[in-house]
């Protein structure tokens, strides 16, 4: 996925294609497209940038940001210190001057003046009186509002080298129908550039120059790659209860709904979305929808997932096939809604009370999301119980750089071992629970189909015949045989990404992980190897895990497991599920709500190792 | 479809239905609740319901609760699916189901704890989604399975304890359907299978939510506050006497009374339940007047029974939402997935 | 009790109540609601009410779900302990509260979202336990904090949605709440003070569950199925400019009419809402013809505003559960612990 | 606890006291009290004497059984196989005798022939006909059904010699008020034992003497004892949902309410009970108690722990004090109601989305249930969360002899750390999560004492100030407390309880286990170690562990964690939460709803241990 760094030459003091910018504005106020049309624009060049939203949960006027990363060696990883900030919410200056890198430039709106206390020596202050220039230019509070998000693109377009002819093109395909609105950002976004050309000295030495990185790439978030893939799969059911950040999954997939799936004769729908009146009815849903055959699934965040758990262990004891996307937030409780976390990885493998595991995918970036989708539907109707996509808010809801998803037009969806009318009309009589072919997975029908297919489904005890039983034996037998069906999942679960360090040296340092942390452990691992530190890294995408992970940890002296929860839930599902030994495995670990950063992964490993060598190159932002 | 015609040998005496089948062919295994049990009435009722209206059982889907009622489903209908899911859920089940399948006939059986507490919100939104759903309350105003703690709704044995429950006011099931728009709604008696099986029949072929609330009584557990013969009174009796396990067996309570007229029921508890069946005239399209009606009557310690709203104008569920007319369940994958090119051509607007 | 004399400096200026606090020791922190939400109105209005109660601050617990309605606690009462705890539970909260302490003043601030759909149940019960709690909705028939998905409620600001709102009954709070028998409820407007504040204070004094439905219009999401300006189109408006987050600011719609009039009030977005005020010979005490009047109101597109429906004879959970009259939470360990003679006395009867 | 065994000397041939006791019945009918009659008696002669009820979920007439062991060692764990089977259900016939050990006896209602299919040579049958003397001698359905009953209670007195002037004042002291209901019962009881001697050879050489192991001990069970411990806590609060096995400690806590908590003027509650409408109200309503100042606490069983993950997380993350008792049954989903299980303890410790762990306690015996319910409820209010008392159905609802409970009159409830209006009066400004002390633990207030006390709890992102938060910092900060303190708890729990090998010699043998399996492995650890395999038994009492745990882990080659669940649970959160190789830890399991007895140990260990060889004594009830 990572191309080989492949840094423009950079004229002496200079650095191009290697950008980390952060806008601070206020919410509710339009900034959210101005910055969308940066990060297109930058995509447009060809340059792999990220684009990171660090909203409130608030609708209308609380502090919010976007960090874009632009980097031609492909690290799009949140960098932790910034190029460049530009400063548009005075409530927040004092924050966001401070995220400047030493050497690095303010951009503010010097309409006012600026209070002396915010200044700083190491850092170069832009001003440009872009209120004023609103005031000046429109009239009507709505556009004033709208045009000053602009005008800073405008200027942002001077000092970095933004192309302006790709940003008037995307304006112009946004405001085809609006002439009116797209002069008036026609203007803007000239005014701010030619500011800035007349009085700042640009571009500056750190700008953008086009290449051609992106050409088989496309720009999207994680929920709406996995509706996608919902979408691909041939799901037919949602229902859910909205959610931040998994709303968006659900209205993705209601969008291309509405595009992919009317019936052309009849317009009607060749699917139901419910909006459940809260997460225990979405979950009762969906396991109603999997039952009667049809794909289902519902998206949710953590305080959705506790209040689903009666049913997901319903679904896992009567074998029920239906996807659960677990988009995950800050935990615990309602925690903080709007920031990213790995804290329900424990919660969503063993959810629900008795013994239950689940299969679980973890995907680490849209592009997964998409695939993840669709595998999530065939292993649950082919194990026959509920599977879990888990991803998490920065990768659901921030704009990835990701190659082209691609399609193979033959796939058919794997149904499992579902009987029809005829192979019941032969068989002389069907128990919905005997492990007929002695791999763990029964045969189920679906109801309507004949009367010799029917059975009883019930989450109380029952036997491989499927009838009530309160006795050892028959209860024992399903449960073993449950187990048995889960583990049987590893080998067709996608398998663990193995890249070894980048020297090509063996190494005796290893990193596992999993999901969205991963571009922020690729540029660790290459800083960390520059640096005189050989480490190998395995990404897990699945539970239950493949034969492999245990060899990796077995095949090194130390392992980092790099995860952003408090309490190392990634660890100790190893050290329970692979028989390891646990003092071999340490943590990494951040979990504050912001996506992890190279920097964060570099320092704490080297922390570990007791190295208190300074690596030069440990701070991205200064690696090329 | 030729196993239709298959029905189970012999029995050449039995009386067949249209499709061939005898009632048999509606059963299900044993009952296992206690010997005089409302709700085995009820059991008895929807197979003679079925069996009526000649519906192929397989083409059946049956799903409930948890609690003895929620046991029920297993005692009809061994060619149907059933599903019996969790306490207070079985609406989220079905709504699913029935959205995977539209071409099926679905019934749910539920309790008055599984209904009216713990599954309310379920219920109140099943109704507001209107889905496609025969749903049967065996309402005995306590937990059976659980050994006989009150339950949200109203004692329907006792008409000394109106008092007391304006304390804390039980929740009519029906009243509650009728506020939150359900588009049919009737009360039955588990013993009054003349009443009770036509209901029945009527909610199966309504389209949309139809809400049959059946008192049906638990002949265990059955208990009314200041009621010598109560539960509580046996409770605090049986702590004397350790660990009595002891059930007495009790016999069904039937009862037959005419429209318009009341009848006194006597409970086996000594309690009196009074029933009204609904004049014949009576017109069951005003939802207002019909709660109205029904309140009034209540005021007056009468359980009206009988067909008492009815709204055909509800579009259920589906024809909200617009769906296919073929079950989603068999539509091919086909017809549900763009394709590569669809793929490229969407992803140029990710660029 | 000195310290409740203790008003924060200054502001000679201000009037003062009884206790001699200013409206200023009933303010909370500065709102982080959209400019112009309703919310923000039933903020100023619970604030006033409270003042002109003279109710000690400290004495009074505000608590409430998650939403932007549920963030408005923060809003008022500084000098209050406040409990934002998870979505559409308020109500067990606040009954676990109001258990442990029979003495303090409750009030819950709840949504549409978080009392119609999944606080629905807990609603319901918490009516029917008849806690002593004043239960306000702020009612703008959208998730207003999720970005305006519908919720269960009628979509106040649209009489054209009439019809289509049959197809899909929308939940309607006060109905909802007298066919569980509740012993208040009233409705109002957020935008109309001289309503809304005595209606809060009667509220607040009624002993038992005090149910406000205040229709609070979202400015953000308001919005109605076909309506051109509803959100709805401004949804696939948006999803055209790709990820505009532009909120206008809007400013607060306020009302003035008199008992017996009607009025229409016009939303943000162009929809029209008609509010009537009880006349005021009314008579709140009869439950049944309450339902009756405010649904017949309904059917003839008109939401009746003012004090709908008071019982005053129904006993709230202590009086019925017959708890101490002294707060459990102030029954010293002493009166609580039977001690180890009683233990020992006791143990005879296990062996 | 396990005092020495001191076995009578037995005559030749003969095991006395030393029996193992099965009576099948009809659930419905009545046998409950006559089992429990016997099983008093027993205790009555000074035996210890274990009663354990296997009922279905069911009201009425499906099979049920009642396994009385009683035992002059103090070894009253499940045996596996019975001396005595009493068959009174002729639908169950087959399987209970098959129960019956080889030389051993069944007893049966002769009034109909026994089936000859159903012949065992190895076992002797004594028939009686209870049907007929009960239609010869009584009159009425109710009490013929009710009498059969008595007549095994007498034919057993005779064939085991159990004290008929015990039975005798046992019946008179429940049918005090009821004259011809005792005289029935007298007669009764007379009609069986006349039969038995009559006919049978009386005493069979397995019966029961007296003895005087019981002067200070009291049979109970634990969901009485929990009950009883929230009485003397000063719990006021109770908000349940009914559950099975839950459902009867609340009934007894009610129960006792009534007889102790009532104003002596006023006669009104000192407590409030809540019936929820379900378990999200029932936690809900604990919060709201706990958050308010009472002790509040709520019991439940797997599907409601499931049902209030969400209110877990907020008690957790807002630092609210309250009690759970989950009373354990076979899970996953609704399972087996009525069986017993330990398959909710990784769901209780790590319950709720995201980053938690909550304290848990594990009972061994109703007396430990009485202790650590007290406990409970000074841990949630020492460290401001919430507490698990996770007990199981064997405990709760079975009849265990134990110590007498001792209360200490000085006891004072530990509220923790709560400022009162005076206090709040002197201090500046009260910061609700601010670590005044630096052990982990801030300060609370409870509503309604002082305007200076007020903050606002929520569920949502807070830092140390009790602000609403959404910043990295004030977040992680708070979390990285919390899990500090959650940790502190570890040396204030119930202290893990060591049991050396009984032959004094050092074990590399370990075992480690929780809660109610004690009394199988105490048999279990005296039959392996008479074999030659001594072993060490370390019982963990509560989460988090104490440090004692790893050392004991360190300290044996191979430990064996013994526990009542298909997927090793315990031994998960061993390897997870000490440092310590899980391929040291074997896991030593079954989980198929009965109580486990030493024979399940015993033949695990040896099988893992690849010792072939026979242990003559590795068969309960062949020890004397
Ligand atoms: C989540 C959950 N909570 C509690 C229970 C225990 N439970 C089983 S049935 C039942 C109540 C049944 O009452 P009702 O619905 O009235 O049915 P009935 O037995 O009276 O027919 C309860 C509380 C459960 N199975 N699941
Ligand atoms: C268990 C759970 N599910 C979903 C959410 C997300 N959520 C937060 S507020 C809200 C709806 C709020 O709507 P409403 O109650 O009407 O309040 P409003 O914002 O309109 O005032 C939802 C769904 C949540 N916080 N918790
Ligand atoms: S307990 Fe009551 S409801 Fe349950 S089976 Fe028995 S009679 Fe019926
Ligand atoms: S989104 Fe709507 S409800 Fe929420 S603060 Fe804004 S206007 Fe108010
Ligand atoms: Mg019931
Ligand atoms: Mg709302």
């Amino acid at each position: 996925m990572i191309t080989t760094p492949q840094p423009p030459a950079p004229p002496s003091g200079a650095r191009v294609n290697d950008v980390a910018l952060k806008i601070g504005t206020v919410n509710g106020t339009g900034s959210a497209s101005a910055n969308g049309l940066l990060r297109r624009a930058i995509f447009r060049m060809g340059i792999p940038v990220s684009g990171k939203n660090l909203f409130p949960s608030n609708i209308q006027g609380l502090p919010t940001w976007y960090e874009i990363r632009a980097n031609g060696g492909g690290h799009t990883a949140r960098s932790r210190s910034f190029d460049l900030v530009v400063a548009m919410n005075p409530a927040t200056y004092r924050r966001d001057i401070d995220e400047v890198r030493a050497g690095g430039w303010v951009l503010h709106d010097s309409s006012w003046p600026l209070g002396r206390d915010l200044l700083r020596d190491d850092v170069t202050f832009l001003g440009a009186p872009m209120a004023q220039m609103c005031a000046d230019n429109f009239t009507g509070d709505r556009v004033r509002i709208l045009m000053k998000n602009i005008i800073y693109v405008g200027v942002l377009a001077a000092l970095l080298e933004i192309d302006r002819t790709v940003l008037r093109s995307l304006l112009e395909q946004t405001f085809a129908k609006k002439k009116a609105l797209l002069d008036s950002n026609f203007l803007a976004l000239r005014l701010g550039h030619d500011y800035a050309k007349e009085h700042f000295e640009c571009p500056l030495p750190v700008h953008l120059a086009p290449m051609d990185e992106n050409r088989e790439s496309i720009i999207i978030d994680g929920n709406t790659a996995a509706a996608l893939g919902c979408i691909y799969a041939g799901a037919t059911l949602a229902a859910w209860y909205p959610i931040t950040p998994s709303t968006s999954l659900v209205d993705a997939f209601s969008h291309f709904c509405g595009r992919y799936r009317k019936d052309p004769e009849t317009g009607k729908n060749r699917y139901l979305i419910v909006q459940a009146e809260d997460e225990l009815g979405a979950a009762g849903v969906v396991v109603g929808g999997g039952w009667a055959g049809v794909r289902s699934f519902t998206a949710t965040s953590g305080p959705g997932l506790s209040l689903m758990g009666e049913f997901i262990g319903l679904a896992y004891y009567a074998e029920i096939p239906c996807v659960f996307f677990d988009v995950q937030r800050t935990g615990p409780s309602t925690g903080m809604p709007t920031r990213t976390q790995q804290g329900d990885i424990q919660s969503v493998i063993y959810a629900s009370h008795g013994d239950t595991k689940h299969i679980a995918l973890f995907p680490a970036d849209p592009g997964e999301c998409f695939h993840f989708a669709v595998d999530a539907f065939d292993l649950a109707e082919r194990f026959q119980t509920p599977v879990f996509v888990v991803s998490d808010l920065d990768i659901g809801m921030n704009d990835w750089v990701i190659p082209r998803l691609e399609w193979d037009d033959s796939y058919r969806p794997d149904r499992g071992k579902v009987l029809d009318a005829d192979e019941l009309e032969e068989i002389g009589t069907f128990f919905r629970y005997l492990d007929v072919d002695g791999d763990g997975v029964p045969y189920r029908t679906l109801p309507g189909t004949h009367p010799r297919g029917a059975y009883f489904t019930r989450g109380s005890g029952h036997d491989r015949y499927g009838r009530y039983t309160e006795d050892e034996e028959g209860y024992t037998d399903v449960m073993d045989r449950l187990d048995r069906k889960i583990g049987s999942a590893a080998p067709a679960v996608p398998a663990p990404v193995l890249r070894a360090s980048p020297d090509g040296r063996r190494a005796s340092l290893g990193i596992v992980a999993l999901g969205g942390v991963d571009r922020a452990i690729l540029e660790a691992q290459e800083i960390l190897t520059a640096g005189g530190l050989p480490v190998d890294y395995l990404r897990i995408r699945a539970f239950p895990f493949a034969n492999s992970v245990g060899t990796f940890l077995e095949a090194h002296e130390r392992t980092f497991v790099v995860e952003q929860n408090r309490d190392g839930q990634l660890r100790s599902i190893l050290v329970t599920e692979v028989p390891f030994p646990g003092d071999r495995l340490e943590s990494v670990r951040r979990f504050g709500g912001l996506p992890l950063s190279a920097t964060d992964v570099v320092e704490q490993i080297q922390e570990k190792l007791g190295e208190r060598t300074r690596l030069e190159s440990s701070v991205p932002g200064t690696f090329a | 479809m030729s196993w239709i015609a298959k029905p189970r040998v012999a029995h050449p005496g039995l009386p067949r239905n249209e499709l061939g089948l005898t009632q048999r062919d509606y059963e299900g295994r044993m009952s296992t609740l206690c010997a005089g049990c409302g709700h085995d009435s009820v059991t008895a009722a929807l197979i003679e319901a079925f069996y009526g209206l000649n519906y192929p059982p397989h083409r059946i889907v049956k799903l409930s609760g948890i609690g003895c009622s929620g046991k029920t489903p297993t005692y009809f209908l061994n060619q149907a699916h059933g599903f019996n899911g969790v306490h207070g859920r079985m609406p989220a089940v079905a709504t699913g189901a029935a959205g995977a399948n539209r071409t099926l006939t679905y019934v749910g059986i539920s309790g008055d704890g599984d209904s009216l507490s713990i599954g309310l919100g379920q219920l109140a939104h099943a109704i507001r989604r209107n889905v496609d759903l025969l749903y049967v309350i065996e309402n005995n105003g306590v937990y059976g399975l659980t050994k006989g703690q009150f339950s949200a709704s109203a004692d329907v044995g006792s008409t000394a304890k109106k008092g007391a429950a304006n304390m804390q006011p039980p929740i009519d099931p029906v009243l509650l359907g009728l506020s939150l728009g359900v588009g049919f709604v009737a009360r039955s008696f588990s013993g009054d299978k003349e009443q009770l099986v036509p209901l029945l029949q009527a909610g199966l072929r309504h389209r949309g939510f139809a809400l049959v609330d059946v008192i049906s009584p638990c002949v265990t557990f059955n208990d009314h506050e200041g009621s010598t013969k109560s539960y509580r009174y046996t409770r605090e009796h049986l702590t004397e006497v350790a660990d009595a396990d002891f059930v007495e067996p009790k016999r069904e309570i039937a009862v037959s009374y005419a429209p318009g007229e009341s009848i006194d029921v006597e409970m086996h508890d000594g309690g009196i339940l009074r029933l009204r069946k609904l004049a014949e005239g009576f017109d069951p399209t005003d939802r207002d007047r019909a709660y109205a009606h029904i309140s009034e009557r209540l005021h007056r310690g009468e359980v009206l029974t009988g067909l008492l709203h009815v709204d055909k104008g509800l579009r259920e569920m589906h024809d909200v939402a617009g769906t296919v007319d073929v079950p989603l369940v068999e539509v091919p994958h086909g017809d549900l997935c763009p394709g590569s090119a669809a793929l490229d051509a969407l992803q140029e607007s990710f660029r």
